[in-house]
């Protein structure tokens, strides 16, 4: 399939909602012929920050919802996440594999998102709420961006 | 239920027989009630066999951590047998591995204890 | 994978939503092993299903959502989708089949629905819209109500 | 955009090459289009070549037979290349292959009309 597929969502903030999203990101990724374990990883990637959009964004409130999309062709697909929580400053964020934090028993879901798509970009979305913009490419060579795994 | 759970035990040690997804909800709450179950009964020796688990998500992930500092706080001591391929590769970018015991062959892992 | 495995979402009375049952049926029956054939043809259930509740039912209304649900484990996949439309008489429906209506320019998504899937139930839904059931067995062999196609 | 098309003209015959999925929405939309452009500018002989598309749903299938009637009534025929097996299962399922004439060899299509 050479064409691109693009599909926009409103999800509930419930836990099921980011089983959809993984699983509609693997089977879109598989269509355009991503490897088995680029569709693993990226359907990490969007249960993730599914996860955090619907826990620490929008605190399971019936009354808010995550807004879900995938553009897919056949070089690359984009997964934006954005919830109408409070907002939060990534770089605050307590790092994971530091010595003091490797036994609390949360605050991994950021480390495998970056470690799982090409491209991570976490700003804050207008009115209020988060967006998380992530790009996978899908051949290693067109992954001119992949420096930012890093960030 | 995507997570199924089964206990046995080994020469002293409580193997604990994962099978399905850890993911965050019913399923991670479940692998902690378990735990604890078996740590309120007394149990020090907890093996958690994950070679029927394929999936798991940085929530389960940090349910496996909490199992370890629970247990380890109350004397006990958390491991884990055949670590398949996917999960192995979590343990490694979250340097979990660092963290926990981790065996292929049962009664290797039921004698280190 | 041997566990059920179960999904609740409410979605949204865009076409997307047909997009998204279509894309989780079919990975969720990948993931439980079903045929490439039968994936194809769960799929095609699915949205065929949510078009008549998003189109029919719903009439795109932003108002009313799509309650769609899938059970599956290894034996057999549940994919139920309801509207919070007005209803309709399935046995009214003109039969696409006819030589009067093979020229129609639309009448057959139930026709497909009934094709692709083991078992299918519409019902009234309370209190208000309709349920449409279909189930989809993994072996021929547990098919045992495959003469439902038929109906 | 999932459905891309492009329009050639071999010995009269309009050939428009469909390409990715035709579902409800912009898709059957963009056939219903092309179809009825390609017939207000007076062509009479239209060729569908479905090669390069795999899948279609109950709403495409419509759209190909309103194509096909809109056609008809101005005196206009269109015709089926390169049906794929998932398509031209529809197309049993439905009777539809009553309706169309469906051709594996573009030569002999177009030399059809
Ligand atoms: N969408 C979000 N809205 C608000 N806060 C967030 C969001 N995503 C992440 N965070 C914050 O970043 C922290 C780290 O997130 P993460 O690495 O995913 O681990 P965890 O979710 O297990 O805490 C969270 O604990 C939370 O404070
Ligand atoms: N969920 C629904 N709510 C109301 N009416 C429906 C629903 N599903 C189907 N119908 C009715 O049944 C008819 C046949 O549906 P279907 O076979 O799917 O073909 P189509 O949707 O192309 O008309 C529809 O035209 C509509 O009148």
């Amino acid at each position: 399939m050479q064409e691109v597929r693009e599909l926009h969502l409103e999800l509930g903030s419930t836990l099921d909602s980011a089983d959809a999203a993984e699983l509609i990101v693997q089977r879109l990724a598989e269509e355009y012929g991503f490897s088995a374990e680029q569709i693993e990883h990226l359907g990490m990637a969007a249960r993730e920050s599914m996860v955090n959009a619907i826990v620490h964004g929008n605190a399971y409130s019936k009354e808010k919802h995550v807004r879900f999309s995938v553009v897919v062709g056949p070089e690359k697909i984009t997964v934006t996440v954005r919830d109408e929580g409070l907002g939060f400053s990534p770089t605050e964020v307590p790092d994971p594999l530091s010595r003091e934090n490797i036994l609390r028993g949360s605050g991994r879901g950021l480390l495998l998102i970056r470690a799982f798509v090409d491209h991570v970009e976490i700003h804050p979305a207008e009115p209020v709420g988060t967006e998380v913009v992530m790009v996978k490419f899908s051949s290693p060579q067109a992954g001119g961006q992949s420096e930012h795994k890093e960030e | 239920m995507s997570l199924s759970t089964s206990i046995r035990e080994v020469s002293g040690v409580v193997i604990v027989d994962l099978s399905g997804r850890i993911t965050l909800g019913e399923a991670s709450g479940k692998l902690r009630d378990t735990v604890r179950d078996l740590l309120a009964k007394g149990n020090k020796k907890i093996l958690l066999n994950l070679g029927d688990c394929t999936y798991i998500d940085s929530s389960g992930l940090g349910e496996l951590v909490s199992s370890y500092t629970t247990a380890a706080n109350q004397g006990a001591k958390v491991k884990l047998l055949n670590v398949q391929k996917k999960v192995d590769d979590l343990l490694q970018i979250t340097k979990l591995y660092t963290v926990f015991d981790s065996y292929t062959d049962e009664s290797e892992a039921v004698a280190s204890y």
